[in-house]
């Protein structure tokens, strides 16, 4: 027994000045993991909770039982999918710092995870994103411009200038309305997920909350419906190690894995490389699998890093070393990616310049097209669209409201 | 047509539309198997099977984010919430999302989804089985409230608010689930049995949301009120012999803005009830209201009886009730001025 | 793959008008598990979340390690509790019949469970109670006047009149307000035990929650709390399969146990037999002894059985088989208590008819005096209790209503 | 005396506590070693070390669950909420748990908790971060909500708020953290730096819950406001060169009912400014308590001017926003009538 109680409170094992250090984390070889039938249950593949399901190894050769297959093809067009997200995305950084937006995020770092996962879901089924997940209608090809419009909230917005850039919603690219309160649509999903189920339709949902957000209490009631009617869902914790300013010990990474929480549901509770594409396809064609058959919903927790900022109003280097990103250990998805194809034979340095330029000039030219149609506050839509889509029909206040406001 | 209790409208409303639309689907705490603590679904897990009504875990935010999501996917699902006191877990998904979807999303996403509470006082149910949380819902944008007060209403009100494609807390005054209340506690209890409005058509019919109803024309003074309220306010104006206009709300978002002027044309005078606590209570909006567009009209202020400023007192319930001696002292009063 | 989806919905696998059928369970005998030391990390521990933590066997004798050391002046206190709590609530559930109250609710079956951790923890400790653990204040000698008046909201209710019966508060007898919405005073219990932390206190809490209610989000927020901070409190689930209508597996208990849930907090989960006092017992102690020594938060699933209706305005033969309460396998934590004071030779039955006649007398006599201050609405506190303690000092509006209402 | 921006007078209130009372400790999310999205709590985990001023999980509902276990202990916990819209998934947690504790355990437990949320809108911050959800709180018995609208109320309201024994919401106005804002968008942005209400003491010193200020003394209108709609009036009342009675209520509740009547019997006319949306807002309860207490005082319909009913849109912020056009119409409007 102790002499009296202590309150402890848990802390990063680096702060600003210090020499990043990752040598708390456990990384596991590629290919170490086996790879259940997934129709296993759950109770049998609690294992694959602390471990980490890596696909490629050190050379950028696929190894193991995870080993998807893919066509070269479809390795290169999520190449694509997550190169034009970084290229895309550092583009309207830099136009917020010009001024042409209020707000922006970057997923850098997280980019195999919505790509790989747009890729194996199908066009009808839907998926409830995060703010860090453009990869997945980058893979579905949604119109840079209309990203664009959107950002800079002008008259072309397709959100009609009511909500916060990067706050998109593209149902026909099977992407749900995003909002800046975190974990709330988690339980969407499910619903989603039961509605499918209760009309005998083949639609998965598949949804994303980000390893800060798990404590919200809509992480927990979304799990306990997921299990209890067995969704056909596919509930992702992105794991990038920070939410804002926090580590992820805040919300609990030092007691658990967030994949570990799925045992509590008698769900399955995969660990993933989020950094890797093919571990992430691979993890994500064995849930919807499992789900397609009725036998429901699959955890699977990303492990990946938050390269960049938390936002556009976010200084990283007060509150984490200064280079740690670049420390990551399991490095740059992009990059290992690109690596494979090329250790395949499918892929060479001359095409990626190629590609590269290629894709920078559609950033270029859908950016140029935005600034041309108007940036923030230069352009927006008509202010009548302020009073629109309160309810079905309007009412009278918003009707005298408007009036009164003469628009 | 058959007399109806309002538990038994409610339940034929559910029916009908699990009959119509293979889209309607309810879910809630013991509502499946059980019917629920008021069984108000009495029968229809059995007539229409599992998946159309059934129970969930006891998580109102899980309740109330799975109905959005089947909304968003296309059903048109009935959430039970046991007791609006329980409605507050969900809070932040009826306002965060069930409200704003449609207008963030730009009308890619919607959520006609009908959220049903048993509400309201007046069954010794203690603080946390007697709130009356309106104030609270009519304040958010996007969000529609409704409170029947007879079981005709309560049928055609609950089958619009599950055909509207905007989401609708429908609020079931439970006190009146049984039989009408006009506050009088110490009398017999009554039944809707004989009761004009307990006339209920065993088919589909609507009656459409934000449409007051003008229970008894009047010209000297106007009672707004809503729900149990009604009733209690029929009691008052009966003993004080005054020639009231009562106005039954039966929807407070949508608001009936023109009954109430109209109304208040007429008489000058209003008294405005409610069972949910005084300060900032709905009576403050339609006090403000009238103010705003009768200011000329007006012969005396416009009074509240409402619910004391202190949470619902298990042993005082009756003193905390708006009950008739309230509700008469303020329309004399407001009959006296000037 | 399935050829559609379809949605599951759990059922439970008896309902009235069926013969109850307790074979779906998996009762493993007393003693069976091993007890590790308190320290011991928790995911070495995750066994204890799927068995059983029994020890009084059939015969009523005390087996295996968890077997804890309780002197027999003790066990018979914790005998007096549960009966006390037994005929109490039986007089007070026909003082409703009779109009006496507004309503009551029964722990039958679960009386074990409050009595047991109420003497293993100490008068400094605080306890969250549920409305289900009368026993708690029983064991330790609340005065059951101050109850009968609570229950019938008279004028000497030590509430004044402004709470339902039985949602009593009782800080000296370190008893924490309850109150009717459910779950939301998990996390308190946290707060509390972080409190004492920060001030290096001793005093620890201990929570109780409805296995139906974990389903709220507070649960979650609470173990995720207190996981992170580790927090020197028990939180007890009672699982008593019935949440009013609804079976266990609605809140999931068909995808895994209760304790289950606590390897996703990296916590401990211990499911105990929550009908064996020496077993509720042994488990505290080991919970209690883990939070003293600063290793945190243990959760406890206790396995019992709800063998009354939910309160008095249910009837459980509306959903489950009549006599399903008379073949719990689990038996009657009253009956196995005294089977094991006579096993051990330290009490028989002529000792325990008298027990039973003095606490009957004690029972009714209480009510009697409850019955002449007065029974519900025929004597209650005066009126202006209802606007007294809405703040700490009333502010103008109370002042105001009380006079307008004369009070 | 220092000149300090609302940021820094709210960190020395927060400083001052943790100096003065060990069993003052503060939490939320990003609010410890980073010191808060807003830098409210910079340097005091440095300061006061980690137990002190700590980063909580995202866990709104865990967070003032947390902070009521802590004030029922004994503790006076100082929670912030990084943003106001943000406050909801903890709605249950203040109204049936923070609100009702002293009530219904007569006085056994209570929650001696402040709860901090940046509030408001005008920063561009879009639907979720620019809300102001004071009315929802203003209905609840039990608790008490205040709102600042300089440097020098903002430190001493907020030690009063932690000094309380009650549950305080302590809603600050984001957009006049560093300067004050009088909604000309268009025009430069102004430091707090010369301000007269930035002069802040650096010790101990409170400005009681529930007293209002008379900013402007005034003959012919009484305008009530609170947080940055202060400003907005302000500059309005200087453009028309109305003689404005000018009162910043500073706390809604407690709310000091004496002031308002008192200017309202004086002028006869009166403007009621908020951010938040009209509906059943706050706007309305001052509105009809003002109708009921002097009506025969009034001249002119009182007027209410807030935020539309919609969501808050990020795009048209400067039409949606209450500015000082909208007030000044509203003044000159009041004027003329009779
Ligand atoms: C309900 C809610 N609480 C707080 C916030 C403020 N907030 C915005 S992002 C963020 C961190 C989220 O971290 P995480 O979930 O790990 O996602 P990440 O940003 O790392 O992708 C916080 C606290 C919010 N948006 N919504
Ligand atoms: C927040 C909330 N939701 C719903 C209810 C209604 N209700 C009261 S008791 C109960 C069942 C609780 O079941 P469980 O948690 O298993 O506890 P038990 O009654 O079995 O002890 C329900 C749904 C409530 N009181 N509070
Ligand atoms: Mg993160
Ligand atoms: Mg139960």
């Amino acid at each position: 027994m102790a002499e009296h109680l202590t309150l402890h409170i848990p802390k990063p094992p680096t702060r600003p000045g210090d020499a990043p250090d990752f040598s708390h984390l456990q990384i596991p070889p590629a290919g170490a993991l086996p790879r259940p039938d997934s129709a296993t249950p759950a109770r049998e593949l609690r294992d694959l909770s602390d471990g980490l399901i890596r696909v490629l190894d050190g050379e950028g050769y696929a190894v193991g039982a995870w080993t998807p297959t893919i066509e070269p093809q479809r390795l290169r067009d999520g190449l694509r999918a997550m190169l034009l997200t970084r290229l895309f995305e550092e583009r309207m950084f830099r136009s917020h710092r010009q001024g042409k937006t209020s707000f922006f995020m970057k997923s850098t770092g997280e980019e195999a995870i919505g790509a790989a996962q747009s890729m194996v879901l199908s066009p009808r089924d839907m998926c409830f994103p995060t703010y860090r997940v453009l990869s997945w209608l980058m893979a579905r090809g949604y119109p840079l411009n209309d990203l664009v419009n959107q950002i800079f909230s002008n008259e072309r917005d397709p959100l009609r200038g009511r909500q916060l850039p990067i706050l998109y919603s593209a149902r026909a690219y099977g992407f749900y309305s995003l909002s800046g309160n975190l974990g709330s649509r988690f339980g969407h999903a499910v619903g989603w997920a039961m509605a499918s189920a209760y009309k005998g339709d083949d639609s998965l949902a598949l949804a994303y909350i980000g390893e800060g957000s798990t404590a919200e209490g809509d992480f927990h009631e979304a799990l306990t419906f997921a299990s209890v009617y067995h969704a056909p869902v596919i509930l992702c914790v992105t794991n990038n190690q920070w939410a804002i300013s926090s580590f992820a010990g805040i919300a609990g990474a030092q007691e658990a894995t967030f994949a570990a929480k799925a045992a509590g549901y008698g769900l399955p509770g995969l660990r993933v490389d989020g950094n890797d594409f093919l571990a992430v396809w691979a993890a994500t064609e064995w849930a919807v699998a499992r789900a397609r058959a009725n036998l429901g919903a699959t955890l699977i927790e990303f492990f990946t890093y938050r390269a960049a900022g938390h936002s556009t109003s976010d200084d990283p280097g007060r509150y984490r070393p200064a280079d740690e990103a670049a420390h990551w250990p399991l490095g740059d998805p992009i990059v290992r990616l690109k690596q494979h194809l090329i250790a395949i034979g499918e892929w060479d340095e001359a095409r990626n310049i190629q590609f590269e330029a290629e894709l920078s000039e559609m950033v270029r030219s859908a950016a140029k097209e935005g600034e041309a149609v108007g940036t923030l506050g230069k352009s927006k839509p008509p202010v009548s669209e302020m009073f629109e889509g309160v309810f079905e029909r309007p009412d009278w206040r918003v009707i005298e409201q408007r009036k009164e406001l003469g628009v | 047509m058959a007399a109806m209790s309002m538990i038994q409208a409610l339940n034929s409303a559910l029916d009908v539309m699990l009959e119509r639309d293979p889209d309607v689907l309810m879910f809630g705490e013991d509502i499946g198997y059980f019917g629920g603590v008021f069984r108000v679904t009495e029968g229809l897990q059995k007539k229409y099977g599992l998946k159309r009504c059934f129970d969930t875990p006891i998580s109102e935010g899980g309740i109330i984010a799975t109905a959005i999501g089947m909304g968003a996917y296309g059903l048109r699902p009935v959430a039970e919430i046991q007791f609006a006191d329980y409605i507050l877990p969900a809070f932040d998904q009826l306002v965060s999302e069930a409200a704003r979807l449609r207008y963030r999303s730009n009308g890619e996403f919607w959520a006609p989804i009908t959220v049903r509470a048993p509400y309201g006082g007046g069954i010794f149910g203690g603080q946390t089985h007697s709130q009356s949380p309106e104030a609270l819902f009519a304040h958010v944008t996007g969000l529609c409230t409704v409170i029947p007060s007879n079981p005709y209403d309560a049928k055609g009100l609950l089958i619009a608010a599950v055909e509207s494609n905007d989401p609708v807390i429908f609020l079931e005054p439970k006190r009146i689930y049984n039989g009408p209340f006009d506050g009088h506690h110490d009398r017999q209890v009554k039944t809707w049995v004989n009761h004009p409005a307990a006339e209920v058509p065993e088919g589909h019919y609507t009656v459409p949301l934000g449409k007051a109803a003008t229970l008894r024309e009047g010209r000297e003074v106007t009672v707004l009120a809503y729900g149990t309220m009604v009733h209690v306010a029929e009691a008052a104006i009966e003993e004080t012999g005054i020639d009231a206009e009562l106005i039954d709300l039966r929807s407070i978002v949508p608001l009936d803005i023109g009954a109430i002027v109209a109304s208040m044309k007429k008489t000058g005078r209003g008294v405005i009830l409610h069972e949910a606590s005084r300060f900032a209570g709905f009576g403050a909006e339609l006090s403000a209201l009238i103010q705003e567009r009768c200011f000329y009209h007006l012969k005396a202020p416009v009074a509240r009886v409402a619910g004391w400023d202190t949470p619902y007192p298990h042993a005082f319930e009756w003193n905390y009730f708006p009950g008739p001696a309230r509700v008469a002292a303020a329309l004399k009063r407001v009959m006296e001025e000037n």
